[in-house]
């Protein structure tokens, strides 16, 4: 196993990781983080598989999409968590209704 | 050579720091005393590792680069220190005793 | 000459955003600002199209960096449709806009606007994957915000709930965009159209992405969070969503299915049952839904999961015909559906609720406004002559000639049902009612009845126009494969 | 020189798994913080081993940045995220 | 071979490590237990980019995503009024249907990653055959700023939508100061200047060696929140029209200068090779102020130039 598809490896554990929290769990900030995590993973993937250069020199597009989506990564995650305090004071929960206990 | 046994050493002792740093992390009984293990990695530990990587620097901008990391992670550590410690005698937390 | 010039296509894209920028700046003025931005947009479409018209395909490097290493931009018949219906929906919803928002807050609602309207050109002209991937999220991220607008509870949670799900679309796309790239290196869709072929990880692939963007476009039985979203919207927002938003997402679906995707027309057609399926079942599903709310934002949002059903109607007849008849839902569902949002706003001014059950003598009242529905009405349900009608029609032969008529049920019940709740609704309007008690209903801005009354009026035009749009469609002949 | 470095990062990387336990353990709030603080400081140490071995000068970058951000988090975690609440 | 052992050992337990701490975040039933591993995820993801050979992701990474990512989770979930500590059950049949779907995703998944070449060069010899051309010596930034400077440019759009997008849902209640600290005065007052001396640096040096204008902007957006946090408020007369300009001017140069060449017959986006390095360094320069104080601005989560109606004190404790 090469490091480039040890963390290629890792990129898809964690990009499926991330999609089961975002789906099963319920409080909104662990939906946000699960995203980022599936995120990450993505991220992962593009560059990991982008060191399969034979100079060693790795290519560079995938690094500067990545960088392009962490960035807007971190816009989504600014606006999830100022949606996610909205409704938390309207609602008094961080949850969406469906997901409230009774 | 010699300059090579000496950064090596300097290594080793940095790189227990930051295992005694971290053991007392663990080991511990509160608060107050854990800031007390992070700091001596911080300060300790990453110095001693920030001067043995400069003897082995290239370039005198490599050093300053290196001293400038350590004085940053030095500040940082005892303002950090300083805030958490001050932040939790005013939370009431109590410091631990025999 | 200056408009010969091929910088037009950049203009669709910048003016916007540089109107956005502007009303955000100066916030007094940005009402202002945002509508000559409008016009400035509509006219370089008019432009953009005037060119495609007349010389065929448009393409354009940006940079001077051409594909893989660059992006290019393109346009061809199903890209300049797009943008046309976008112009025009978004032109008249400006207007619109601009007198149904009159407090200071939703000043917001112009820069937003301006900044979805942009994302969206950009998306319909844009043939690079990953370039889609970033217009998609300012078209999310925009979309959500607007929802979020009126800054209710409902729409708070609705907007918070479409959110985590556009993000979740964009991440199974942008998987789908790293294995693709990393599989035959290159982002851009013509080149990936020659290079990609059928080998087993191509399922997987375009599984994900499709499955993102169903989520985005909200096809049955994805579409758990349009409802709550579209309808708890401010009307002219709720008019965007339904009429451009959820055919973005649709429009690279398309794209990929037709282009990228290393299908031949058999496997296409097989699998795209799978489409016709679920694109049947949101017609009933979203038609009986549509029929039992009492709440006149709530049906239209549930017609909205109804036709999206329509579009996927075609898949499994992959033929060219079908594709067309596709192209013309999309456009006069846009056109009829930002009408019926109108009119929902209109009656939610006026009376101060949308409640079904209490529409009496709106005729009175808003005569334009009801005549605006039942015009609207008729094109959803498809009857002639209105463009909904020629979508149909188009459908119906398409059907026929693969020998897949039953498809052709699902357009009759779909009619049916449609039908039903257009005079659902139709029936309590004329209801006249002495109404000493009821509170006093607010007299509404002119314009908007107006635009409301132009956009349903349009949506039967385009019944007339068909074989001009149907021309435009055929520019440099996006439906067969390895053209782009 | 250079399998020392290596072995000394790597010996970092394994000891600041141990300080993990700390954040899993807490019991406060502070406790937590402390523990990811060190995180920072050996991931430092770690980029700068790893930048000489490597020979990679950016790498000296990254760890300058790290130095940086660690305060932010810090500051931000003292001023705003720790609550009475939880301190047990 | 001793150095590759080495490293792989280090790549393997950097990856288990990677894994486990994402599982451990979203399992934690302790929110802050949660972002705290959550923002170890981030610095450990920094590493991994280091070990893929790319030294800007990981200034990207080590800046906006374990930093301000952190500080704006740190922040948000202070002002949650209560911190569900349990997760309401799933049901056992729910985790298991979606375990075994993630399964067979892994599995596929990783049967795409693993039936990929083991060489494949990409674009990398495009990059470098024109890097000359691109006015810059960093293909990363080449890449960001020249031959796909189009998504560079909607990005900036991005960025400052979400700002909008923040502001737009309303004033967030502002938070009184728990205590002024003179240490955290002092720190701050040497800490910004540092700050904004390493972005320039950044930015300076991503023309030819990892860096560039987001990680430049990022770290000024920390210098940002760091002012925040010891309760600096910008004068109000700064705040309006000031304000918002500083916050657009980097996507309006960017298509000014953009465009400014189109009346030179160039299309939109080409520079003049012999010009390019300069105008390229004035898009940068100004994308960097933006990308930093939208940053920024986007910790504060409000319009600075609205006043605040309600304030509420959340930060309870200290002198009660």
């Amino acid at each position: 196993m090469t490091p480039v598809f040890l963390y290629a490896l890792v990129g898809i554990v964690l990009f499926s990781i991330g999609l089961y929290g975002l789906i099963l769990y319920k409080h909104l900030l662990r939906k946000i983080l699960a995203i980022n995590i599936m995120g990450s993973g993505v991220f992962l993937v593009m560059v990991a598989l982008a060191a399969r250069t034979e100079e060693g020199v790795p290519d560079a597009v995938p690094h500067a999409m990545v960088i392009t989506g962490i960035v807007v990564a971190v816009s989504a995650t600014a606006l999830a968590l100022a949606l996610m305090l909205r409704v938390n004071e309207k609602t008094g929960q961080a949850v969406l209704p469906e997901d409230r206990e009774t | 050579m010699i300059i090579d046994i000496v950064t090596g050493v300097l290594l080793l002792v940095g790189a227990l720091f930051f295992l005694a740093g971290t053991l007392g992390l663990l080991r511990f009984p509160d608060v107050y005393t854990r800031l007390h293990a992070l700091t001596k990695a911080d300060n300790v530990g990453l110095g001693l590792i920030v001067i043995a990587l400069m003897l082995q620097a290239d370039s005198w901008f490599v050093v300053g680069k290196l001293l400038l990391i350590w004085i940053l992670i030095l500040l940082a550590g005892s303002g950090v220190a300083h805030l958490v410690a001050s932040t939790a005698q005013k939370r009431g937390l109590k410091p631990w005793k025999k | 000459m200056f408009i010969d010039s091929p910088h037009w296509i950049t203009a669709i894209i910048l003016i916007p955003i540089l109107g956005a920028v502007a009303s955000f700046l100066w916030r007094q003025h940005s009402v202002k600002l945002a509508l000559i931005a409008a016009t400035g947009t509509t006219t370089s479409v008019g432009i953009l199209s005037w060119q495609v018209i007349n010389s065929g395909v448009q393409r354009y490097e940006l940079g001077a960096w051409n594909a893989p290493l660059g992006i290019e931009l393109y346009v061809d018949g199903l890209s300049l449709s797009m943008l046309l219906v976008t112009a025009i929906v978004g032109f008249a919803i400006s207007i619109y806009a601009s007198a149904y928002f009159r407090d200071d807050k939703t000043n917001f609602f112009w820069p937003l606007w301006l900044f979805l309207w942009s994302a969206l050109n950009a998306l319909f002209v844009s043939s690079d994957i990953f370039n889609l991937f970033v217009t998609l999220e300012i078209i999310g991220l925009s979309a959500v915000a607007l929802v979020a607008l009126s800054g209710g509870v409902d729409a708070i949670t609705a907007a918070m709930r479409y959110l985590l799900v556009s993000l979740l679309g964009s991440m199974l796309y942008l998987m789908g965009v790293a294995l693709l790239y990393h599989s035959y290196g290159t982002v851009d869709m013509a080149l990936l159209s020659l290079r990609t072929e059928m080998i087993p990880s191509m399922w997987l692939i375009m599984g994900l992405m499709t499955a993102g963007l169903l989520l985005k476009t909200a096809l049955f039985p994805l579409h758990f969070w349009l409802p709550s979203a579209h309808s708890s919207a401010p009307a002219p927002v709720s008019a965007l969503l339904s009429a451009l938003v959820v055919k973005a997402s649709f429009y690279i679906l398309w794209r990929l299915w037709i282009v990228v995707f290393p299908l031949n027309e058999y496997a296409r057609a097989d699998l795209g049952v799978i489409f016709g399926i679920l694109g049947a079942l949101a017609v009933v599903w979203g038609g009986v839904k549509a029929l039992q709310q009492t709440r006149l934002k709530l049906l239209i949002a549930y017609s909205t999961v109804m036709q999206i059903g329509y579009l996927f109607l075609a898949f499994p007849l992959a033929s060219v015909m079908g594709w067309k008849a596709t192209l013309y839902f999309i456009m006069t569902h846009a056109v009829a559906k930002t009408a019926m949002f109108m009119v929902a706003g209109n009656i939610l001014i006026h009376k101060g609720h949308d409640r079904i059950a209490d529409l009496y003598s709106t005729v009175q009242n808003l005569p334009l406004t009801i005549v605006a529905f039942s015009l609207s009405g008729i094109s959803l349900m498809g009857l002639p002559p209105s463009g909904g009608f020629v979508a149909k029609w188009l459908l119906l032969e398409a059907a026929v000639v693969s020998g897949q008529w039953w498809w052709g049920i699902v357009l009759l019940v779909g009619g049916l049902l449609t039908g039903a709740y257009v005079f659902k609704v139709l029936g309590y309007a004329f209801i006249q009612e002495d109404s000493n008690n009821a509170p006093r209903p607010i007299g509404i801005s002119k314009r908007m009845e107006w635009m409301a009354l132009c956009m349903a009026l349009f949506a039967i035009v385009l019944g007339f126009i068909a074989p001009f749009i149907l021309g435009i469609i055929d520019i440099g002949s996006p439906f067969t494969k390895g053209v782009l | 020189m250079d399998t020392l470095y290596l072995s000394l990062a790597l010996f970092l990387l394994l000891t600041l798994l141990v300080g993990m336990w700390r954040i899993f353990q807490g019991p406060t709030p502070a406790d937590r913080m402390l523990a990811a603080q060190l995180f920072g400081t050996t991931a430092v140490a770690c980029l700068l081993l790893l930048a000489q071995a490597l020979e990679e000068q950016a790498l000296r970058d990254v760890a300058l940045v790290f130095a940086l951000l660690a305060v932010v988090t810090a500051v931000a975690f003292v001023k705003r995220a720790w609550t009475a609440k939880d301190d047990h | 071979m001793e150095e590759i052992d080495l490293l792989l050992l280090f790549d393997a337990v950097l990856g288990f490590t990677l894994v486990w701490l994402a599982w451990q975040t979203l399992s934690s039933l302790d929110l802050f237990r949660a972002v705290v591993l959550f923002i170890a995820f981030g610095l450990l993801m920094a590493l991994a980019w280091v070990r893929l050979d790319a030294p800007d992701v990981a200034l990207a990474e080590a800046t906006i995503g374990a930093g301000l990512t952190g500080a704006l989770l740190l922040s948000a979930l202070a002002q949650l009024s209560a911190r569900q500590k349990h997760e309401s059950e799933t049901s056992l049949f729910l985790r298991l249907t979606l375990g075994v779907l993630m399964f067979f995703l892994l599995i596929g998944l990783g049967y795409i990653v693993f039936s990929l070449p083991p060489q494949a060069l990409g674009l990398s010899v495009e990059v470098a055959k024109n890097i000359e051309l691109s006015a810059v010596a960093n293909p990363v930034t080449a890449v960001l700023i020249n031959y796909r400077s189009y998504d560079t440019l909607l990005e900036l759009g991005v960025l400052l939508l979400a700002l909008l997008a923040v502001w737009s849902l309303g004033s967030a209640s502002t938070r009184k100061s728990a205590f002024v600290n003179p240490v955290l005065d002092l720190l701050t007052r040497i800490l910004v200047p540092v700050f904004i001396l390493v972005s320039g640096y950044l930015l300076w040096v991503g023309a030819f060696a990892p860096g560039g204008a987001f990680q430049a902007g990022a770290v000024l957006a920390a210098a940002g929140v760091l002012l925040f946090l010891n309760d600096w408020h910008l004068e109000s007369k700064y705040t309006g029209f000031a304000l918002r300009s500083v916050l657009v001017i980097g996507l309006v140069m960017f298509i000014a200068i953009g465009f400014g060449f189109v009346f030179l017959d160039r299309v939109f986006l080409e520079y003049p090779p012999e010009l390019a390095g300069g105008f390229i360094l004035l898009i940068e320069a100004a994308a960097s102020l933006s990308i930093g104080i939208i940053l920024a601005a986007l910790f504060l989560g409000r319009d600075p130039s609205v006043k605040s109606d309600s304030c509420s004190d959340i930060d309870t404790g200290v002198h009660k």
